[in-house]
């Protein structure tokens, strides 16, 4: 029988190529398989990548309108929510069992992040977590000590550093002229799922546990944007921040020009890479983001893609589809990815692959990070809600409002928009 | 004729910071000077490596450039047949609400074609015109479509009456007037038109990106737009020269069609 | 063809144009509209050529009731006063155009455009753009492009307009020559008298949408209907004396004038209008008329002196250039009595010579 | 084709096609859309039936029937006879179903998972997956939260369930587990509510006004008549540098501003020779960023009307500037009275159109400061795709981006109607003088 | 203010479209530029104007070398031939432009226009639009506005080009009246012959950019410079007639032409071309020329014959309507050997009678 499977996948460059080339190694070995069990399979599989989000959710969403959606889409989990209802795709459970390898070793955590409504989705296709940065020197200039140092990731989680002494580190080492005014904590430089990490340091909660319903922690919201109102008047984050370029901000970030800052673990290979950092390691420390204050706790966010399932009205295509995602999700393929595009990876038995094990980046974030990460909730809502949240954020860092005015306005906006599906506290 | 000295002397301050922009746009595509360096250092073609070589991942530059200019010259005769003919009946033709259509065709030119593209796009899914390049013609065709009308009627309201009278004495119907007679007298229009739908059409990104999503077409202002959004390999001197390269031919054509882009303006009131 | 327009009314929204107008013009003749400006020439043509709908009336080609007929179907030429050349085309294509739309064979539109040019002197031409032809070659590739097809009825709307003196007298002959030979019935619009007296059989002399005189030029120049027709025939134009007559002498106490006109002796106290052409009007030293010469301009092998009178009007009298006065000089005058054009208070011609 | 009564519609009718149809029709679609609720979630074409989290508190919530709603929500897989009897009607490998009788009967699950779990340790296993969901639906007691496609659909299969429901319970349970779009005034009354929607407005007219008049207006006229005083070859080039922005593609065009503007760009490079801290000037402050804003807007906007102008100004006959020169006039005095003046079409023409090309755009602002800082120079389209369009979460709201899109047309519609008004446009139609 | 152009030279790319004129015109003179089509006239007013630089030599107004200065500071007011009006200003302000430039107060310049337009003869126009006014009264305001501000030289570029006999021959002794009356230097440029001898003092006749005559009106029209001067001058033009002089006579064999020449009776055998001006030429039974009459044109007080001799060559003779001739007739002509102009072969006089 003869199958045109397509895949298409977002925000994807060149080194991550192996989302939609795994599905053809698994076609391969899927074909593979059933000529061994006489069968005759052919499949052919289309690879297609998007740079831009944008672009690619417009290209899905109507292509599926049009009917013509690719059969495998490789998008962030909170696609999930929306695409689920409108029928756009079909659970992943319905074709291949949750008890099968490699299903049944993918952490239970990244598998929960691609359900909605009780249902698997979809498989996670890589995970990542978002760790803190700081250079080491400046540390050690500050008056660290190496063991110091060693510690600061531990000193973090456990809460006893936080982001307040964090923005007061940043606030002596512009003093001591380590860093330039404004670099002391030199955050992500565009909204990104980044800044819950500071809403959930503050003790905030994105969704409650029994209803599934989301939350807005109204304590929380404005502690968050109360820290960054603070990180601008003491003068380590410039007001203007946000709208820096991309490589502006990687070439400086790279060479210790700041003090702090945070990104993604996928940052290693652009440091490493593109930038020229050779030894990282002995130059960056990196950590859970830091708890806010005494009541919060550190934490870190991963925002995984997943393969997800498209409805294609016709069974035998899509359980075909869902077999090649399983099959793609095996720890050897996943890790080529992984690596490669320096993500983390999807199920356990991947520390056992000497590709992943022999990368310390890749062993040490997992460890330190993957356990503790949370992630954005899978809601229709959760858009509106993130737009609100950040609008109040950027408003308050850019000094147009004060922390309660921000909050406030984010409270009445929520009301307006979202009514019942959104807990206000 | 009166010295020219000073308005040179005004514009050529005022055009500094535009020339200096795109001054340096130019150096940093031939050396590998870091951003925001003032003095350049380092001559090299690297960025210029795409005309040569095709970027991995990425399709053949000249296959791209001929797409759009494919993609330009069709929706550029369309644009012409549309708006020639529409405007010789607003401008000439005894049809009974012309004005209000003239006023139409302004008021067409207030829809925010962004905020409308999902209905296009259900539109054109219906007619079977989605994903194809065709549809991404005569959608781009149809927004430049009131401003063909309204310069070319411009031009049509200068043709003499006589000579349209004459040839219908003559014997010849009023198409054939049209087609054969005034046509010809509006040609300078029809290449000013011509020349700035195919500027628009060059530069048209949104709709092809949205409305043609395949690959198989792919136009030189997505296949720029497909450079930035990769974060961790942006390269930026690279992304400079492919545009400086998707600017370089419209300029060419600017400024050796300029004497005809300057008629665009054929009058059209006499108060 | 003969034309017959009948009761023809033309308005353009609110305004009368042409009020209730009729014409005969007969197969074969040339007339002329002559007027002035915007008295309704252009609009009389328009609505014979069919570019114009008539609002009342009729027209009748050849005895044919055309009323509703388009242009297109009525073999009817015209030369414009802009001529309204296909400025894109050459004059070959120009001429060609009218049977090119007949669809006739290449080679027989190629003989014809051969046969129109050397009638009309355009030999050696064919390839060339309008912009690149003077005026005066302009008008005959128009005219030669309006009689290729062999039009019944030629209009013609200022044709000569834009010529220079010479030109103007060469192409007049032309038209008239060509007009003649071929047997068409022709309309002349024109504000010039010459051009009409020279080139028309008969002159319909209009003025606000009406026909004030309609004859043959001797008959209107030697008889014009009222003042206003006298001053518009003549060149150069006729002077006009007011005054009263009295027993067969015409009188103008103001202007110090006395003209005894005896075939009018049963007038009295007539307040009337004189008209004198300039041709007429003699100077005689024995004449008790006198005048003072306030302008002399050489018309080349003629002069023409204005004639000032006591109440300050003017009289002109054109004269061989061998007599020479001067500016100021004191002059007498006069003027044979049949060669005195008189009319009455309302401008109607009470009297011609 | 001689009348032309007939031969103007006829060459209308394929523009008019065009304009109806990708013109007129998105837009009357827009002004439907704007009454729904459509977004990503709910589709553009259609819904289905589902009993889903959010559906079930909709009816505890809005409908007020918690009760009903816990048991929908319920899931309870129950093996029994009549679920066996069902497998042996679709004619089950009858060895499987025995199996299934003799180790599962009278047991429960919540789960469908567990049941499935439990069915796969079986002897007689389907292999296939699906098989095993299909054998594991037979016993299903609950409605479950499968999607339906008819309203009919899922009524039957709760009552299957063993619920029944009252004729208004029916309605409220098709109404909330609708995943489609309905329709609603919901989009309006948010926008009315929602405090920026003014000052989008605000910054909308800010925006328009400023690099209209400025740059649209008045420097595209500047440009025009100074290239008119060059030289013709230095006049091309001025106006081929001037059109430069408008041929580039706006990101790279944005990306040389932010090179000029930024903190170490340009500017502040240049400006540190003389002891100013580098600084984002584009960002630095609310004024700042409006500055770029205009800047970068108008320097594209200008070449439109520098080439409308420049060839109206062409367009003058050249003795009218003997004339004036014979007469006495200065430059200044000639572009005052003699070209100014008969520039007053194209001036109007620029204004109408311009006017509604930038109520319209956004593209620009959008990659210079996104809006920013804090929201300031967000003008309204810009909102509209912000709302709409730019979901990072997937979910793109159509319904309340057409809403906000219907804002604009009928703004655009004023406007342009009001221009048509005053500028009187209708004196440009003249009466045919050919009248057939 | 005198004008005095010297050794003018000017160019346009590769052509020399003025090659090194000289043309003196004093002060209170009017002066005529006339010729053909293209030979250079209006590029010489361009040069007195300053519109047009001048290549090479001077241009000095009253004894002043304004070579260099631009158009705003030499005291011209310019008629040009296609009026150059504003459309976009009515009548009254385009006729006060040069005034309001100037920054005279509002009503000094109402009260100017005024008067102006009362002189020219556009009372109750000022409202309109130039597009509104025919193109008489375009040509007024154009007038109007060039003498508002009492230039001392006034440039007229065909500027009685559009208008129709009459107005023209009013126009003509309007312009010249206020001319003479206000003492401007003035330049006249037309085509047009009647119009450069009744208005001018001095006509210079070019032709490809060079000055062929600059004479009086009536020296020139008597004794012309050559054949093509003469050709210019008199109304109907000139006829001319190739041949040769044997002894005292001029001789055409093929067109059995023989004229008596006593005067020149020292020639033999010179090839010659004869001018006739119609007006000298005589119908006379006696005569031993014959020719047939092949076209007759009505002028109203006149007759225009076309004689065609028997070569083909066609002679013109003006008579009064009261002789009856038909087309076709054959008839006898003479002239008065003092009337013939006589030129050799390159087209220079050789004797005026
Ligand atoms: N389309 C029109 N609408 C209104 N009035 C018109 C129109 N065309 C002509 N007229 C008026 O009709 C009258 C007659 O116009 P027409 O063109 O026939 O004049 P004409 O005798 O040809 O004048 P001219 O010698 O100036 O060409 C004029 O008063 C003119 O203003
Ligand atoms: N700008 C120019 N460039 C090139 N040649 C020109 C230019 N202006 C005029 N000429 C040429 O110079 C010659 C003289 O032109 P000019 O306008 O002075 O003629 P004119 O005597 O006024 O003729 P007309 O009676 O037709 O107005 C013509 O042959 C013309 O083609
Ligand atoms: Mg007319
Ligand atoms: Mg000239």
């Amino acid at each position: 029988k003869d199958y045109t499977i397509s895949v298409v996948a977002g925000g994807s460059s060149d080194a991550d190529s192996y989302r939609t080339e795994a599905i053809a190694m698994a076609a391969d070995i899927l074909m593979r398989e059933a000529a061994v069990a006489g069968e005759s399979l052919n499949i052919k599989v289309e690879q297609r990548s998007y740079n831009n989000w944008d672009d690619f959710k417009q290209a899905v969403t109507l292509a599926a309108e049009s009917g013509k959606a690719p059969n495998i889409v490789v998008t962030g989990h909170e696609d999930i929510a929306a695409w689920a209802q409108s029928g756009l795709i079909v659970p992943i459970e319905d074709y291949i069992s949750l008890d099968s390898w490699p299903v049944n070793n993918i952490y239970p955590n990244l598998l929960n992040i691609a359900s909605y409504n009780n249902r698997v989705y979809g498989l996670p296709q890589d995970a990542e977590a978002r760790p803190f940065f700081a250079w080491k020197d400046h540390l050690a200039k500050l008056g660290y000590s190496a063991a110091d140092i060693d510690a600061f990731p531990d000193k973090i989680a456990t809460g006893e550093y936080t982001l307040y002494d964090m923005l007061n580190d940043a606030k002596k080492a512009q003093d001591m002229g380590l860093v330039e005014p404004g670099y002391g904590f030199y955050p992500r430089v565009s909204n990104g799922p980044d800044y819950w990490q500071f809403y959930t340091s503050f003790g905030g909660q994105l969704q409650d546990p029994q209803s599934h319903r989301l939350v807005f922690d109204q304590e929380a919201a404005r502690k968050t944007y109360q820290f960054f109102i603070d990180a601008v008047k003491m003068g380590v984050t410039r007001k203007n921040h946000i709208g820096t370029p991309w490589d502006q901000w990687y070439a400086e970030v790279a060479h210790g020009k700041a003090m702090f800052w945070h990104g993604g673990t996928w940052h290693y290979a652009r440091y490493t890479g593109k930038e020229g950092l050779t030894d990282f390691f002995g130059n960056i420390q990196f950590s859970l983001i830091p708890a806010g204050d005494r009541s919060g706790k550190a934490n870190t966010l991963t925002h995984p893609l997943v393969y997800l399932l498209t409805d294609q009205k016709n069974d035998d295509v899509q359980e075909i589809a869902a077999k090649l995602i399983q099959i793609a999700s095996e720890p050897r393929i996943n890790t080529l990815h992984a690596i490669k595009s320096s993500h983390l990876g999807i199920t356990k038995e991947q520390l056992n692959i000497p590709l992943y094990a022999n990368n310390r980046w890749a062993m040490e974030a997992t460890e330190r990070l993957l356990p503790y990460a949370s992630a954005m909730p899978n809601d229709t809502d959760f858009g509106n809600f993130w737009n609100i949240y950040w609008k109040g954020l950027e408003a308050a860092w850019t000094g147009q409002k004060t922390a309660e005015q921000a909050v406030k306005e984010a409270v009445t906006e929520l009301r307006a928009t979202m009514a019942n599906s959104v807990i206000i506290r | 004729m009166r010295s020219a000295k000073l308005p040179f002397v005004i514009l050529s301050i005022l055009s500094v910071p535009l020339a200096l922009m795109y001054l340096y746009l130019l150096i940093d595509t031939f050396t590998i000077s870091e951003p925001g360096s003032l003095m350049p250092r380092g001559f090299t073609l690297e960025h210029w490596r795409f005309l040569w070589q095709d970027l991995p991942g990425r399709a053949n530059i000249w296959q791209v450039t001929l797409n759009t200019i494919i993609f330009a010259t069709i929706t550029t005769t369309l644009v012409l047949l549309l708006s020639s003919s529409a405007a010789y009946a607003l401008s000439r033709l005894n049809i009974p609400g012309r004005r209000i259509l003239l006023g139409g065709a302004m008021v067409l030119h207030a829809f925010p074609s962004v905020t409308l593209l999902i209905a296009i796009f259900l539109i054109l899914q219906y007619v079977g015109l989605y994903d194809t390049i065709a549809g991404v013609v005569i959608i781009k065709a149809s927004l430049e479509l009131p401003l063909g009308i309204w310069i070319l009627k411009g031009f049509y309201d200068t043709v003499p009456w006589e000579i349209e009278m004459a040839a219908i004495q003559d014997g010849a119907s009023r198409f054939y007037t049209w087609r054969k007679i005034v046509l010809p007298q509006i040609k300078p229009a029809l290449a000013a038109l011509a020349i700035f739908s195919f500027l628009a059409s060059w530069s048209e990104y949104i709709l092809p990106q949205v409305l043609a999503p395949g690959n198989h077409a792919q136009v030189l202002s997505v296949y720029l737009a497909g450079l930035i959004a990769d974060d961790s390999h942006f390269d930026m001197a690279l992304f400079k020269s492919v545009g400086l390269f998707y600017v370089l031919p419209v300029f060419a054509l600017f400024l050796i069609f300029q004497k005809q882009l300057m008629n665009m303006y054929g009058g059209g009131t006499k108060g | 063809m003969g034309i017959q327009i009948r009761n023809f009314t033309k308005r353009f929204g609110q305004t009368t144009v042409i009020d209730n107008m009729n014409l005969d013009i007969e197969s074969g003749e040339m007339i002329a509209l002559l007027g002035p400006s915007g008295c309704g020439k252009s609009t009389t043509l328009f609505a014979i050529s069919g570019i114009h709908k008539i609002d009342e009336g009729q027209l009748l080609l050849a005895g044919e009731d055309v009323t509703g007929k388009p242009p297109q179907q009525r073999n009817v030429g015209v030369i414009f006063q802009s001529y309204a050349l296909y400025p894109h085309m050459t004059v070959e294509e120009n001429i060609g155009f009218p049977l090119m739309i007949r669809k006739e064979a290449k080679a027989d539109i190629k003989r014809k455009v051969q046969e129109m040019t050397e009638l009309v002197g355009l030999k050696g031409l064919l390839g060339r753009k309008p912009a690149e032809l003077s005026g005066g070659q302009q008008q005959r590739v128009s005219l030669a492009r309006a009689m290729i097809r062999r039009p019944e009825v030629l209009l013609l709307d200022e044709p000569l307009a834009n010529l220079d003196a010479r030109l103007r007298i060469t192409m007049r002959a032309e038209i008239r020559r060509i007009q003649q030979e071929t047997g068409i019935t022709a309309v002349l619009v024109t504000h010039d008298q010459v051009e009409a007296m020279s080139m028309c059989d008969r002159i319909a002399i209009m003025r606000d949408g009406k026909v004030l005189q309609y004859d043959t030029p001797e008959q209107m120049y030697q008889v014009p209907a009222n003042d206003y027709v006298a001053g518009f025939m003549g060149n150069p134009p006729t002077s006009f004396l007011s005054g009263h007559l009295e027993h067969g002498t015409f009188r103008s106490l103001e202007a110090d004038v006395q003209l005894p006109l005896p075939v009018l002796h049963s007038y009295s106290d007539q307040p009337v209008r004189l008209g004198l052409r300039p041709e007429h009007v003699r100077l005689e030293p024995q004449s008790a008329n006198t005048a003072t010469i306030s302008f002399i301009e050489n018309q080349g092998r003629e002069l023409l002196y204005d004639l000032t009178l006591a109440d300050g009007s003017v009289i002109r009298t054109i004269q061989p250039v061998n007599l020479h006065y001067g500016v100021g000089q004191s002059v007498h005058w006069d003027i044979d009595p049949h060669h005195i054009l008189v009319f009455d208070e309302q401008g109607d011609l009470i009297h011609a010579g | 084709m001689n009348k032309s009564t007939s031969l103007g519609p006829f060459m209308l009718s394929p523009a008019l096609l065009f304009v109806t149809l990708f013109f007129l029709l998105p837009v009357v679609m827009t002004a439907v859309f704007s009454f729904t609720t459509m977004s990503t979630a709910t589709g553009i074409t259609g819904g289905r039936y589902q009993i889903s989290p959010a559906s079930l508190r909709v009816l505890a919530g809005d409908y007020q029937l918690p009760e009903l709603a816990r048991q929908l929500g319920q899931q309870r897989y129950h093996i029994d006879d009549s679920g066996l009897n069902i497998l042996r009607e679709e004619q089950e490998n009858t060895e499987l179903v025995d199996e299934i009788q003799q180790k599962l009967s009278g047991q429960s699950f919540t789960q469908r998972r567990d049941l499935e779990r439990a069915l796969r340790q079986l002897n007689h296993r389907p292999r296939n997956v699906r098989k095993i969901k299909e054998i594991a639906e037979a016993f299903q007691h609950t409605v479950g939260s499968e999607p339906f496609d008819s309203a009919d659909a899922l009524l039957k299969a709760i009552q299957d369930s063993g619920v029944t429901l009252t004729e208004s319970e029916q309605q409220a349970v098709i109404k909330s587990s609708y995943t489609g779009w309905h329709w609603s005034l919901e989009n309006y009354r948010r926008m009315v509510s929602l405090p920026d929607t003014a000052t989008a407005l605000f910054n909308t007219l800010i925006y328009v006004l400023f690099t209209l008049m400025l740059f649209n207006l008045g420097f595209a006229l500047c440009l025009a008549l100074m290239t008119h005083y060059l030289p013709p070859r230095s006049g091309a080039f001025f106006r081929g540098l001037w059109l430069l922005p408008r041929i580039s593609p706006p990101v790279l065009y944005v990306l040389l501003w932010k090179w000029v503007a930024w903190d170490t760009g340009f500017l502040s490079a240049l400006l540190a020779n003389f002891d100013v801290a580098p600084r984002n000037w584009m960002l630095n402050s609310a004024t700042n960023a409006w500055v770029f804003i205009i800047l970068i807007n108008g320097f594209v906007g200008a070449s439109m009307g520098m080439l409308i102008f420049s060839s109206a100004i062409k367009a003058i006959p050249q003795t009218q500037f003997w004339a004036s020169d014979v007469d006495g006039a200065s430059r200044w005095q000639q572009i005052r009275y003699i070209i100014l003046p008969q520039l007053r079409w194209p001036i109007l023409f620029i204004t109408c159109y311009q006017t509604l090309s930038l109520l319209a755009s956004f593209d620009l602002i959008l990659l210079a400061t996104d809006g920013g800082p804090g929201g300031t120079t967000e003008v309204w389209s810009l909102k509209a795709y912000h709302t709409a369009l730019n979901n990072y979460a997937g979910n793109l709201q159509y319904g309340y981006g057409a809403a906000l899109a219907m804002v604009l047309v009928v703004m655009g519609l004023v406007l342009s109607l009001l221009y048509l008004r005053v500028f009187k446009f209708d004196r440009l139609v003249s009466k045919p003088r050919i009248e057939i």
